[in-house]
């Protein structure tokens, strides 16, 4: 992994309105195969796209929410989701879906994926990376 | 980091939360509408002006000039690049995101 | 598009094969898809055509073959979950054909 | 230095195409190399060769086909972002059974794999968006 290049995809808009948080999603699958350092950071409207009990059957669109669930599988498991935007939107990591993934080197212990941290703390995050996604 | 935001601060909160984000030492460049969060006297000024004491600010000129919007109408400090400038400003910094 | 006939019902496919409409998906089609890719479904078979659909039901994709294999190691035990076996119950590659025969949406091919 | 270039935006609603045009060919004019300019998203509309902007208008689509022809430009548009919009090359259009195709000359259409390779052979990526 040292010549792997650290990906960060930032999500800052919400779901349905526009398709950018489900191709932001496919790029995320996708990518998954080129074995690089992948984290997801969810801002603003962002930390909509994880909110649960999403259901489209009344907007006849696919609900993608449940393909979170899947990012675990895809070895994708830093998933940061930032306080400030939570609180600002009336929210808190329980009104989002629970994120897991089976740790290899912990005898495949499942822990979780969502991280809750600052603004601050996600600066830093987004300054460690070699590439920044935004969708 | 270079960040750059092309949305005007009058209609989303991409300079806001871009501001929010970027560290010390990194550089905004202001494109397309986000041009408009280079202007003096406006609601926004104040806090491009305070962000500026750690930050680099950039305006790319096509965008101003297409917009009718001149050099002395920029908050003080804000530099004019053309593309030429966009690209040097992509090079000198380690990587790049936009505030879209 | 075209169309399949499987014991007097008739379904919509597409250009290559893959069910227009899941909802239709039952075993007879499974079956009949299989055969005209030269397949016979055996327990084998369906062990991977079934984990695909519930997969597809929880997560709303097909799943890709990296993450398939593991999965399937994991359910199914460590002598399915490697991709030669896969290929030798799917030739043509489990990610198309098994999709294919469990009724899901063709993969776009993004890699 | 070698630059990849992210489009997410189709061409006259927003400006976005127009300033990852003008980018790139700035980037290469200073001697810069372009390693792929990826279409995804609307993105992806820059690549039909049956747009008909006005004449006194710009020509967005032929201005990448001439760029690419020039400088050997690798554009790429999103297979999965294509089949969604109606843009298709031939080979596309056969396996979807459609009776058209309208890519640009200049332009192939690939995985999104593609991207994610971009960003790992580039040493800087760039996005223009709305």
């Amino acid at each position: 992994m040292s010549d792997a290049k650290r990906f960060l995809y930032v999500n800052r808009k919400a779901p349905y309105g526009t398709i950018y948080a489900l191709e932001s999603l496919e790029v995320v699958l996708i990518g998954a195969a080129f074995e690089q350092d992948v984290s997801l950071a969810f801002l603003d409207d962002g930390v909509f796209e994880l909110v649960k009990d999403q259901n489209t059957e009344e907007l006849g669109v696919k609900n993608f929410s449940p393909t979170y669930k899947a990012l675990g599988d895809y070895d994708v498991n830093k998933i940061y989701v930032e306080k400030e935007s939570l609180e600002a939107r009336g929210l808190t990591i329980d009104d989002l879906q629970h994120l897991t993934y089976e740790d290899e080197d912990d005898d495949w212990a499942e822990k979780d994926s969502i991280r809750v941290v600052t603004a601050a703390e996600l600066a830093e995050i987004m300054e460690a990376q070699d590439i920044v996604l935004s969708f | 980091m270079l960040h750059i935001v092309n949305k005007s601060p009058f209609e989303r909160n991409s300079l806001d939360s871009c501001l929010q984000h970027a560290v010390k030492g990194s550089a905004v460049l202001l494109i397309e509408d986000g041009i408009y969060g280079a202007m003096k006297g406006t609601q926004k000024s104040g806090t491009v002006e305070a962000a500026a004491k750690d930050l680099k600010f950039f305006a790319l000129s096509a965008d101003l000039k297409a917009r009718g919007i001149d050099q002395d109408r920029l908050i003080d400090g804000v530099e004019v690049v053309d593309y030429n400038g966009f690209v040097d400003l992509v090079a000198e910094y380690d990587k790049s995101q936009s505030w879209l | 598009m075209g169309e399949l006939n499987v014991g007097g019902k008739t379904v919509a496919v597409d250009e290559e094969g893959y069910l227009e409409n899941r909802d239709e998906w039952d075993m007879d089609i499974a079956k009949a898809i299989a055969e005209a890719e030269g397949l016979e479904m055996t327990d084998n078979h369906w062990e991977v055509v079934n984990f695909l659909r519930e997969y597809y039901d929880e997560y709303q994709i097909a799943p890709a073959v990296r993450v398939l294999t593991k999965a399937i190691g994991k359910k199914l035990g460590k002598d399915k979950g490697n991709s030669k076996y896969l290929y030798e119950l799917f030739p043509y590659g489990p990610a198309k054909q098994a999709c294919k025969i469990a009724g899901l949406p063709k993969p776009t091919g993004c890699v | 230095m070698k630059f990849s270039v992210l489009v997410s935006e189709g061409p006259y609603t927003h400006e976005a195409a127009d300033t990852a045009y003008n980018f790139t060919k700035a980037a290469l004019d200073k001697g810069h190399e372009i390693f792929r300019v990826f279409f995804y998203h609307d993105g992806v509309n820059n690549g039909t060769r049956l747009a008909s902007p006005p004449q006194d208008d710009r020509n967005i689509t032929a201005r990448w086909t001439a760029l690419a022809k020039e400088h050997d430009l690798d554009l790429v548009l999103c297979v999965a972002a294509a089949q969604r919009r109606g843009i298709a090359d031939a080979d596309e259009a056969k396996r979807n059974g459609k009776d058209a195709d309208n890519i640009a000359e200049g332009f192939r259409i690939s995985g999104l794999g593609q991207l994610i390779e971009a960003g790992i052979e580039a040493d800087r990526l760039v996005t223009f968006g709305d």
